[in-house]
């Protein structure tokens, strides 16, 4: 079959404003987005830019806005999309551009790194040198945020975030929640006392914009609604 | 980053939750101006009478009328979308899931017309009548 | 093994108050402002409101407290929403403080108005 | 170009598991630089699944013994026995080190890590799969990469990302920094440094189905062979048995280890065929030939070049009914679906997302998939990169993770030993090339350290002929698939090795489309599948020679180990265009070769 995508282009060498470019190939249903810019990058137009490494969703690079969403393009298929009609690809929204579908990624980990997002523990370590005993209850309690790729789709889909890249943004306050709920680590009132700043979890608007992004499927509103609980009634639970 | 990219974001980014969010915040702002203006015109009453009665001249005007219109619907979605967020943080944040939040932006939606229309309707009657004298 | 659960000592930010501001207020003003919008807006209208109706309205002490704690609810609520809704355009320091002063007074001129004449106001003699 | 120079003590280059172990260890002797050309945290590691090994005996008896054991068996052998049992008993106190670093491994119901069978991983006294994979659902690799990259980050290491290393500076015989490229801006940095620690990990790309990601185009074995070192055991590359058919997606050994089977046309369990004891839960390269042998006889699906993996409740049931799999307290193993949800999250979202099958449904189709590198930069137990077969060390330079060959797993690689690999050398690299630096003085920098980076560059730029390098790479992968696969003939890795050598001819005359400074992945792909021609050519090389078939090393012409002539390592060089091979000896200390049976 075949697809047409329209691909914002900007080369900051060539270009003082982005402009569209539509490219129509061959494809298959099961393709993926990222093949299909594979292929134009491979034998149509070798100045196509993106980020791209694992191909199946697991490593975090290909996070764009594809028919004006935030996913990755390693994990749409175009069985997915209505390929009757254009697909547009953008690079996603709130960060600098760099080239093409490629953008400075660099205020989104400064602001991960805001968060304490390590754990934290100064406590002895158990005598026998063995692990810290965890109940499989305890595990589970944070098992929702430890499965973020730091693919930054939710971040740059927050319209705070949009507005202010001073705001953390849902990616961070995630990793936070990783932290805040683990029961062996120690720094929850640290970082809780950071999100309840000015940059923090109460500049959430509850857009939801976050939680329809992640590829990993996180549920990333309530994992914020609950910091923003623990900060107002100081419970871990 | 900007004004100008949150603009973007708000009017290109597909998602009922974006929408959901951008309406409350134009409905909120909608709101307060109205307000504002309102407080300080009911203020005349007390501080100058013979203001007071050009101003309700003015809100009679139809085009203030429609406003009201409007007024009423913000009014109506601010408070319902306010009670729903209000109660998914505060009360229940396991209803944060992706399905949930669809469906309760629909019928956030669903209601505030089902309220709304009628009053529209009152209201709208009311301008008609006027309209003559 | 068990769970134990944990809990956590973190001061209230303005910000967190704030939050809170935005929800308990919120929640108050849902009943104040409908009913308030119900009645004015819709049954009465605006072609039956003149002042001998506000003054009506305004001849027992219920409809006053009302409308002073409607007025009071609805527009601090609005003006800190209207703060955030800035602080997401306004990224300076020192523009964030010019905007709350600014948002403050005015806040304060339109409450202080409001009060006065919500309370001070003697219907005129008919 | 404008040519920036930094100067560290230990310069790391990838921040992988490897890399990142290495950093956390080196940043507290050294001043230290991570390199890497993607976000560390985009690294491949985070793509690993099914876990980690280590005898913990958390859940029953295990000992470091047996997983050593079992690991020189894995490697038929070719593995070094010293490097193997270092690795093996030092692997409980990593894995309680990453736990104390805040991995969240699963856990048991008295709150200590959980462990899963995997394949080749036995109790050596009843010769049942023991259950030594320590995990986290089936993101271990992604639980152990972010750890790492968080605990960076709380020790400020400092990161130099999306930097491409393009060349290793050597002054005097010894490592002296490496030169790279910034992607955002198209400069060239220079790194001076003490020493360098190679840590990019593998080069999968080299064929067609494969589980790696695009990032894995074998660079720092390229750079460090171009640099006139040798490569060892290039001819032994992994292919897992069990690869998402045609997209080659890895579905994980973890699959079989909660009790899923393979199944061919006839609806049989046909690894009890060829491995009687542990079925399908025999080594990767065992298992993969199983697969190809039922799919060329025909019993692939409907003909098809597939079979089915199947962990439907009902079949996992079944089956460990008929195996007697019990429980830790004995009672019979049996599970749900929801409990497979539970361990397998991620490999039932890649079923549903690109197969459109959900695995508790129904079977998922699997074919075999290029997956690990065994050989790699040669090294020894402290990761000191050795310049020939007298075990000669290049003072300055360091290797570890899977890009280096220590060798822990010689011609076959049991699961969950790489993650191993990848801590227990990772911090020897650290380590000891922190503790190198303290004592060595900066060699002088060459005027021209950058210019051999920035021909290699320029020679593509200007290439003005119309060869499309992504023809080039197609053909190259579809080549080794075909020939230099799971099973091998002289007379296919003849052709494949002319092959290559037309195909780097032609790679003399590419085209390719951006010329510009900004983030020109078009210029870094070309170098890349460059590398990839480089690395295709050794290991072609290396097969052919090996004229025996050991572990993933399988020729239909020799089809038995030939321990007389052939239990020794290889190591390639390349030398004015040609390939030299020369052999070492493997080290043996208790193990006995023996006949391989599962
Ligand atoms: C799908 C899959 C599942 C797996 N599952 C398991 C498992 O369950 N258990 C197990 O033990 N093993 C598993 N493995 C194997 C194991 O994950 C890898 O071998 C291991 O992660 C390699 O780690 P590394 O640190 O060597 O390299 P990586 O983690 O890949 O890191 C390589 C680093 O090098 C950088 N780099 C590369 N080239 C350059 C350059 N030119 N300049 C600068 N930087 C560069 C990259 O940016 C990256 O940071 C699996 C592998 C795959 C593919
Ligand atoms: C009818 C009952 C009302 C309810 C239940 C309600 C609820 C809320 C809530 C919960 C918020 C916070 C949203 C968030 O933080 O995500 C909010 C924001 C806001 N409200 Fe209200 N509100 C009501 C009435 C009003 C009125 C009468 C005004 C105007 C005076 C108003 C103006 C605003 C403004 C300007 C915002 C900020 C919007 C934004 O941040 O985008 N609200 N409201
Ligand atoms: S929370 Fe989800 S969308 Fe956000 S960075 Fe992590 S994986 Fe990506
Ligand atoms: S999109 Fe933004 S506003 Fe909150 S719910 Fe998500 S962080
Ligand atoms: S390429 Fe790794 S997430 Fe898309």
């Amino acid at each position: 079959m075949q697809v047409t995508l329209k691909i914002l282009r900007y080369n900051p060498e060539k270009d003082a404003q982005p402009h569209y470019e539509r490219y129509t190939l061959d494809a298959e249903p099961t393709d993926r987005i990222l093949d299909v810019l594979e292929k134009i990058k491979a034998h149509e137009d070798g100045t196509l830019t993106f980020r791209r490494s694992c191909a199946h969703g697991i490593c975090g690079s290909c996070a764009m806005r594809i028919n004006g969403r935030n996913r990755l393009a390693c994990k749409t298929l175009l069985q997915t999309l209505d390929t009757s009609k254009e697909i547009t690809v953008e690079p996603i929204l709130g960060l600098p551009r760099v080239k093409d579908l490629v953008v400075d990624m660099t205020t989104f980990f400064d602001n991960y790194k805001k968060v304490m997002p390590y754990f934290v523990n100064d406590e002895p370590l158990p005598e026998d040198g063995r692990e810290r005993l965890q109940s499989p209850e305890e595990r589970e309690r944070f098992d929702d945020t430890t499965k973020c790729i730091l693919c930054g789709a939710c971040t740059t889909a927050c319209p705070t975030f949009w507005a202010d890249n001073s705001y953390v943004g849902p990616s961070a306050i995630v990793n936070a929640h990783r932290f805040i709920f683990d029961s062996r680590d120690r720094a929850a009132a640290e970082r809780l006392k950071i999100l309840a700043g000015e940059s923090g979890v109460f500049r959430c608007r509850t857009a939801f914009n976050c939680t329809e992004a992640c590829p990993r499927e996180i549920d990333i509103t309530k994992a914020i609604a609950e910091v923003k609980r623990a900060i107002i009634t100081g419970r871990l639970d | 980053m900007s004004f100008k990219t949150a603009s973007e974001g708000y009017v290109k980014y597909q998602g009922l939750g974006n929408w959901a969010f951008v309406l409350h915040r134009l409905t909120g702002l909608g709101v307060i101006l109205f307000l504002a203006i309102h407080v300080v015109d009911t203020a005349f009453v007390y501080f100058a009478p013979d203001l007071y009665k050009e101003a309700i001249a003015l809100y009679r005007s139809p085009l203030f009328g429609l406003g009201e219109i409007l007024l009423v619907l913000s009014i109506i979605y601010h408070g319902l979308n306010g009670l729903r967020v209000i109660y998914f943080d505060m009360v229940n944040p396991n209803m944060w899931t992706i399905e949930i939040n669809r469906k309760s932006v629909i019928w956030t939606w669903i209601i505030t017309l089902v309220l709304w229309l009628p009053a529209a309707v009152v209201m709208g009657s009311h301008i008609l009548e006027h309209l003559g004298g | 093994m068990t769970t134990q659960s944990r809990t956590v000592d973190v001061p209230q930010t303005w910000e967190s108050f704030a939050w809170k501001w935005m929800r308990y207020s919120g929640v108050i003003i849902f009943i104040l402002a409908w009913i308030h919008v119900l009645i004015q807006d819709i049954l009465v209208g605006v072609y039956k409101i003149d002042i001998g109706y506000v003054a009506g309205r305004w001849n027992g002490g219920f409809w006053r407290v009302y409308d002073f704690l409607l007025l009071f609810f609805a527009f601090s609520h609005g003006m800190n929403g209207v703060r955030q809704v800035l602080y997401d355009y306004i990224h300076s320091a020192g523009g964030r403080r010019a905007l709350n002063w600014i948002l403050l007074i005015l806040w304060a001129i339109v409450v202080v108005i409001g009060t006065i004449a919500i309370f001070a106001f003697t219907p005129p003699a008919a | 170009m404008s040519v920036k120079t930094h100067q560290y003590e230990v310069v790391i280059v990838g921040a992988g598991g490897a890399g990142l172990m290495a950093a956390l260890y080196a940043s507290q002797k050294a001043s230290t630089a991570v390199i890497s050309k993607l976000y560390p945290t985009r690294s491949h590691t985070g793509a690993a699944q099914g876990g980690i090994s280590a005898a913990l005996g958390n859940i029953e008896e295990d000992r470091p013994e047996w997983h050593t054991y079992d690991t020189v068996k894995g490697s038929d052998y070719l593995g070094d026995q010293d490097a193997i049992e270092f690795m093996c008993f030092k692997a409980p106190e990593l894995v309680y080190e990453l736990e104390h670093m805040g991995l969240p491994f699963d856990r048991t119901p008295e709150g200590r890590i959980l462990q899963r069978p995997f394949g080749g991983h036995t109790n050596n006294e009843t010769g049942k799969p023991v259950r030594r994979a320590c995990h986290a659902a089936d993101r271990t690799g992604h639980m152990i990469l972010q750890t790492l990259y968080q605990q960076c980050i709380k020790n400020d290491v400092t990161f130099f990302d999306e930097f491409q290393v393009l060349d290793l500076i050597m002054v005097n015989g010894k490592a002296a920094g490496v030169v790279a490229i910034e992607l955002a801006t198209g400069d060239l940095h220079v790194f001076h440094a003490k020493a360098v620690i190679m840590a990019t990990g593998g080069w999968g790309r080299v064929w067609e189905i494969t589980s790696n990601a695009y990032a894995y185009t074998g660079d720092g074995a390229a750079i460090v062979l171009r640099k006139g070192l040798p490569l060892e055991d290039m001819e032994f590359f992994q292919f897992h048995p069990t690869g998402i058919y045609k997209l080659g997606i890895l579905i994980t050994e973890g699959v079989r280890g909660e009790g899923g089977v393979l199944i061919n046309d006839k609806g049989e369990r046909f690894m009890e065929k060829y491995a009687p004891h542990v079925k399908d839960l025999a080594s990767r390269d065992v298992v993969s030939r199983a697969m190809y042998i039922e799919m060329k006889e025909g019993r692939g699906i409907n003909g098809q070049r597939y079979l089915y993996l199947d962990v439907r409740p009902e079949t996992v049931n079944k089956y460990a009914k008929i195996d007697g799999r019990t429980n830790p307290d004995g009672t019979p193993y049996q599970v749900t679906a929801e409990e497979i949800l539970h361990k397998l999250p991620d490999i039932i979202d890649f079923c549903k997302t690109y197969l459109g099958v959900d695995p508790v449904k129904e079977p998922m189709p699997v074919q075999p998939t290029a997956h690990y590198a065994m050989g790699g930069i040669p090294t020894n137990v402290k990761t000191e990169v050795l310049a020939d077969e007298k075990g000669t060390v290049v003072p300055g330079l360091y290797a570890a993770g899977e890009n280096a060959c220590v060798s822990v797993h010689g011609a076959n690689r049991l699961g969950t030993n790489s993650l191993l690999d990848l801590v227990v050398f990772g911090k020897e690299a650290g380590v000891h090339a922190a503790e190198y630096a303290t004592g060595a003085a900066f060699e002088p920098l060459p005027g021209d350290a950058a210019d051999f980076a920035r021909s290699q560059l320029d020679a593509i730029l200007n290439s003005k002929g119309n060869e499309r390098v992504a023809d080039i790479a197609a053909e190259m992968k579809h080549e080794m698939m075909d020939k230099v696969g799971v099973f091998r003939t002289e007379e296919g890795m003849q052709e494949a090795l002319n092959k290559i050598r037309e195909l780097k001819e032609r790679f003399q005359h590419i085209h390719i489309d951006d010329r510009g400074k900004t983030f020109n992945t078009d210029l870094l792909t070309a170098w890349e599948i460059g590398n990839l021609l480089d690395i295709a050519e050794v290991t072609a090389a290396s097969a052919l020679a090996r004229k025996e078939s050991r572990g993933a090393h399988s020729r239909d012409d020799y089809p038995k180990r030939d321990d007389q002539n052939w239990l020794k390592h290889t190591l390639a060089w390349r030398r004015d265009g040609e390939i030299e091979l020369r052999y070492k000896p493997v080290v043996l200390t208790k193990y006995e070769p023996k006949e391989r049976v599962y």
